[in-house]
């Protein structure tokens, strides 16, 4: 047999295919962990039925709209259901690897969502919206930079999809959280948010350790090729950013609140790997490290951020760790990138700031971000308000109240198990006067 | 003094919680129960056999008060609870013989306050 | 006869067992409650919010005596549930009309053997 | 009225609940417990060492009755729990002063129907 | 170092081996979660010990069955303990790769069936048939498809094992669950069949995810070569048409009940995959697409067959997911094959029906999964009789009720975690007068 | 393009370093299952930060002296933070895949402490240790086996670290269970250990299965070359030996107690897992099998010792699994080598006593085996004495009762589940006279 290196290339794309494919699970596991037993069906149901039907839209439209001849360099026109891939040729055989590896990240950026709407939104108008963001908003976006597109033109670096992918999922999540509301109970009367604790620990860990595993698969499989050294260096930032990313959300909050928050740490892994998406190719291990750690501060800061400022409530953090770590992220390559390290991935020997480059990169990096936002969030926006207006998408307070798995799914998640006292007050209406934790101990603690 | 004794919707758990506290309450005990009764039960799925859980989760609220208050804490109790809907459940009273404070050996009425 | 209803501490149900076989009580019925109290209940964090659970887990003895060992029973609960901070609990009693023992059919004193 | 309170096996909860039923009860509140008693508890395993766990899972019952119906109801729980092995658990009949339904507020016998 | 294709090969079929291998976790997770927490430990310890002794004996004996030397075309007869493989030759090396993918293989023939027999097997007389299916029935079936055996012969394709592994397992779980009989509770004295809901949605969801992930080494992983660019027609068709059998599943579901159930969905996407799996290297997208839903809807069917017509009790559904949905798909190859497809991944330059092809390959797809059958079910039938009337099969009611955890391994699965009133109630029979459910609210309702 | 080896070298190192990372999520969840659910956060935050902090410690320091130039045989002295690896040459990419490789290596010699540990360390002394053994400990004992140092030289063989990794880990934890004491209630006043069952059957078993995956990482990649068929057999006896482990385990824990002990059975695995890494490149099949099966059954066996004897609480039996199998295998190698398979894998054609070779290697790998125990154990000792002097390593009784989820990070693990009674008796001293369980039924029983 001849040598073909051809073979190296697709058996390398598919098993990081594979790997991203598996960041479902973690996804699935660390949102169900992070709300609440009463609705784990739903969003377990909601995570499977966005990669269903998210592979199956991008087959039909998005690869096409994404990666099809894109003449204007706005839009991909041809290609659509795969159709230019004949079996029977190598360069067939290619795309073919080629698609399931963009199928995966099109399901990554739809499941983002389903995390911050989680436990109000109704299953039918979650999954019209998967719809659109696979079919529509991501490969449009996508076509831009990775189909060829204008921001590719201008010079715009995102190896991985720091913005394309996450930031794409997370400002579409912003926009479904402002136009669901929050769930109910989660601010109070006086507007202060109130905590309400996801279900179990050990899932959201599994979780974040699954999606630490794919994110692998999901950094060095953007190659697209086996037969690249620069997959190494890619591995090794990608793991140093995510160590990063939990030391610092870890002592942010230590700093702040003098504890070890577990959930914050866990939401700083996602912030360091989300920020060393985009550069992850382009800058040196230590770079990664601080922008992992960097990545990690803004996760905590943008939850406090989005809570208690802008009063939107993202139950499991989503839109900080994606949208927030991952804009910052694509900024830090017009700070941090190092030819040495972009020469060997192929993404040009481009420097940052820090290493002796201009402002330049910076202001295309810069274009890019405000590009995703300016372009997914109005869209989204649009959608949301659309598929509100015609099916509506909150569910009511009383079935927030029983829990999502009742009401849409009519099984309960975990039968067996007897529910805690405190199940039954989080994240329940204060209905009495005033808030509802203080006065039920001061008149008793006043009393005595 | 008195047990009080009532089964209510969990839902309805935090409102009775903050009106019993108004009513003169200095403390409770809660847990989680099943209940059976007029109410239907929900019909559940499963691998598409329906069947019906004809047993509905409750809140059981225990609060032992001086004979005083028994009626206000009752009709707090009520007041907070009732949606009128069937399934709102009950509330008796029982009578209690001696309270004793453990932390501090006091007895019957001290022990309440 | 008598029930002995008590809500303790959990870390306390063990030396409280012991000490109610050691007063002749044969048998007992536990179970885990949530209570509301003076004691404050902890302060958790999540996701840097703070939330005060104003509930603490305690448990709860019922345990039915015939009436000449009540104020043996109480004392031992009492001294074995102590620990002086806020939170040790309550103990009451309620009079009870007649106890089964469902396998032999033996009734009221005898069921209680 | 009264306040029947049953411990017994959780797996002859189905058949009391029925008979409870057919003896003119409308309703009832179940709760999971955890029993000491005479039966042993059963003797588990961990890694080499074996503990024993001298506690066992029951299901308790907890009835409020009309005077009247109080002897056919404890009958009823007694036939449909008992298996006679060791731990079929106990029946208590307390006194209850007043009922409230909280739906309707009705109150006393009528709230039981 | 001169270039020899056979590295690659080795490393593709020893990753794709690991990828099958994670599917035990996978299955683990689904049974566990889809039956009582009272038996967790048990189905956990049947997962676990299915794989070891599989492992064992197929090393042993079934490798030799299977893949030795086979005069006849019905059974191989030497290459026992793999000793045929000569660690100081290429040949031999590559020898032992394809002995683990094989042997993953095995296991997982093994572990469908614990599902089936779930909540009411004695553990001792589920091992004894795991040492009969991996060291016997599968070898012995398998000889005749991937042994180089008749059914190889006669034209009969089945890629992956939609009939060699999948129904193989089930035909088997069918007989031991007819012999082992229902669940204490499954059926009323009316003969109706009452839900058992399992315990845990969230573990149900992540074996599912795992098995998907795990099914793309399955797959591809087939062509035990990284030399060929099929493997990524391969790795499109298996997502594809995971995601149409979700779609499938949960829209029949839909229609039926007019809800999204959970458990339903789950179970689509393994008929998806199962029904994909044979003719996964012979169909296009499209075709996959349309296999993979009938493989969801099929399953539905199945399940509402088994527990409604032939009365038969399989908690987790696996006989219809595996067996039947894999009977499907086997058919399918016969109807969607595709030459190009084929050629590509050299499973011969077949058309089925629908593309030109004769009713031929169909026909040969019958047979093969007629004599599964024939073979499968009445041998397992005699060899789980047998292993009754020695050791008796079933746990005693009493032991059903308490749980098999406690009965067979002395350690309850959760023991921090306070069971529901539910779980006492769930599958206990009916001891009172007439059915359990209804009387309990009508008397109360009509008195009122 | 021209052919070059190395690219598929890395491909390979990188996926088996994905592997071995996931294995995180393994000791994560098999931890947080052997443990109580009062302390499920507190485990997960110390397996997410051990990986976390360890990849950061072992890339600033461990790296160099592991790797670095080791004139002196006894320690590496540059390449601090990978500086030597330069991403402009194949060279330096390779050094890359070798670092994030090695890297997870140390990170899974650092997790080993924590289940050791667990239930009442406090959580910034459980940090400190992890920067000691991922700094020091870890890489200065590697730097004489894999580093070209002294036992290296002197022909000890140890493939994938039984005693470099496993053992390491081991002792250092049989240090830290010595000082930070047994966990409140685990002894009685007549010293006899009591159980406290972990909280999740499920999760354990999840652990062990992806620990079984992720060793096919660990094991064959420890090849850090694609380009060898010695893989494959390598995959096929760490395959075997786990089964073994898991045959072995069961089968002794049958005959002592007649039950079938789930824990029991899954710490075979793991010993049957670390008994083979060792020699998994220089044995046959055959040989496995004995290795794994007899790991099982030491692992039931000290787990026996450590808690009996010893008198050393060890939550998770990681000390008898790691420690003691570790030993074990690494003694087999000298018993079991077959010079065919060491040839194809590079080790060397050592034959051991059983296969025509002397007792000089058994020699070599008692060397290994002590000098790994005389290191890690003393120094380990001095260092968690220093940190539990400085700033108390045990958790006070009051928050090991709570549970350390609460006194450490302030957040319930499982916040919508109701405790059992049981949960309440788990692990607490008697308080009342004699021991706990006895005296409470037999008053009861003797006065009926
Ligand atoms: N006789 C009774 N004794 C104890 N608890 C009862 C009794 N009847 C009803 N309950 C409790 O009250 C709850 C509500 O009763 P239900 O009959 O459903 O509605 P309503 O009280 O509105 O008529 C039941 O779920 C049960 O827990
Ligand atoms: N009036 C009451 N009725 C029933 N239970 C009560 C009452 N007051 C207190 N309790 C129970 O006793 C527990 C301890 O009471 P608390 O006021 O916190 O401390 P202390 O008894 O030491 O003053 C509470 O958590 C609650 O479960
Ligand atoms: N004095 C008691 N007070 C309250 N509950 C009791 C008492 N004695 C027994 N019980 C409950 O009854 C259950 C069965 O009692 P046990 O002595 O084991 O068997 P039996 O009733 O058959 O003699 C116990 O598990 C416990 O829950």
């Amino acid at each position: 047999m001849e040598y073909n290196p051809v073979y190296l290339d697709i058996v390398w794309t598919l098993l990081a295919a594979f790997l991203v494919f598996l960041m479902q699970a973690g996804f699935a596991m660390l949102e169900a962990g992070a709300t609440r037993a009463k609705n784990a069906a739903n969003i377990i149901m909601k995570n499977v039925m966005d990669v269903s039907i998210g592979s199956l839209v991008f087959w039909l439209v998005g690869f096409g709209f994404m990666f099809g001849a894109n003449p204007s360099g706005w839009i991909g026109t041809d290609n659509f259901m795969v159709s230019g891939a004949d079996p029977s040729t190598e360069d067939g055989l290619v795309t073919f690897s080629f698609f399931i590896f963009q199928t995966v990240f099109a399901a990554t950026a739809a499941t983002i969502i389903s995390g911050a709407v989680s436990e109000r939104t109704k299953f039918g108008a979650y999954l019209l919206y998967t719809v659109a963001i696979t079919g529509f908003i991501y490969p449009i976006f996508g076509s831009w930079v990775w189909g060829g597109g204008w921001l590719a033109e201008l010079g715009f670096i995102d190896f991985a999809g720091s913005t394309v992918v996450h930031s794409v999922g997370a400002w579409a999540a912003l926009a479904g959280a402002i136009i669901v509301g929050p769930r109910i109970g989660k601010f109070g009367r006086d507007g202060k948010p109130r905590a309400i604790p996801g279900h179990s620990i050990t899932l959201m860990a599994l979780g974040v350790f699954i999606l630490w595993f794919g994110w692998f698969g999901f950094n060095a499989g953007s190659t697209v090729s086996g037969n690249t050294g620069a997959i190494a260096t890619i591995a090794v930032t990608t793991n140093l950013a995510a160590a990063a990313g939990a030391v610092g959300a870890m002592g942010l909050s230590y700093f702040l609140w003098k504890r070890f928050d577990a959930s914050m740490t866990l939401n700083g892994v996602i912030g360091g790997l989300v920020g060393i998406t985009a550069g992850t190719a382009s800058v040196g291990p230590g770079s990664a490290v601080i922008i992992g750690g960097i990545g990690g501060v803004v996760v905590v800061g943008a939850v406090i951020f989005i809570e208690r400022i802008l009063k939107v409530d993202d139950p499991i953090g989503a839109i900080a760790a994606h949208g927030f770590a991952g804009a910052w992220g694509t900024f830090a390559v017009g700070l941090f990138a190092q030819g040495a390290y972009g020469t060997s991935s192929d993404m040009g020997a481009v420097n940052g700031l820090l290493f002796g480059g201009g402002v330049e990169q910076l202001g295309y990096q810069a274009v890019g971000v405000i590009a995703c936002f300016a372009f997914v969030f109005p869209t989204s926006f649009v959608i949301f308000k659309i598929i509100d207006m015609v099916m509506g998408m909150r569910a009511s307070d009383e079935d927030q109240i029983r829990g999502l798995d009742i009401s849409e799914h009519e099984a309960a998640g975990y039968p067996d198990f007897a529910p805690s006292v405190g199940a039954a007050f989080s994240g329940t209406t204060p209905e009495g006067g005033g808030p509802p934790t203080e006065p039920s101990t001061a008149p008793a603690g006043g009393s005595s | 003094m008195k047990q009080i004794t009532a089964v209510i919707r969990p839902q309805r758990m935090a409102p009775v919680r903050d009106a019993l506290l108004r009513a003169g309450v200095h403390g409770m005990t809660l847990s989680e129960v099943t209940g059976f009764g007029r109410q239907g039960g929900s019909v559940e799925e499963y691998q598409g056999v329906q069947y019906k859980v004809d047993y509905v989760s409750k809140m059981r609220i225990e609060v032992v008060v001086t004979d005083s208050i028994v009626e206000e804490a009752v009709a707090a109790i009520k007041a907070a609870a009732q949606s009128g809907a069937i399934g709102d459940g009950k509330i008796w009273v029982t009578p209690v013989e001696e309270v004793h404070r453990i932390r501090t050996g006091e007895r019957d009425d001290d022990a309440l306050t």
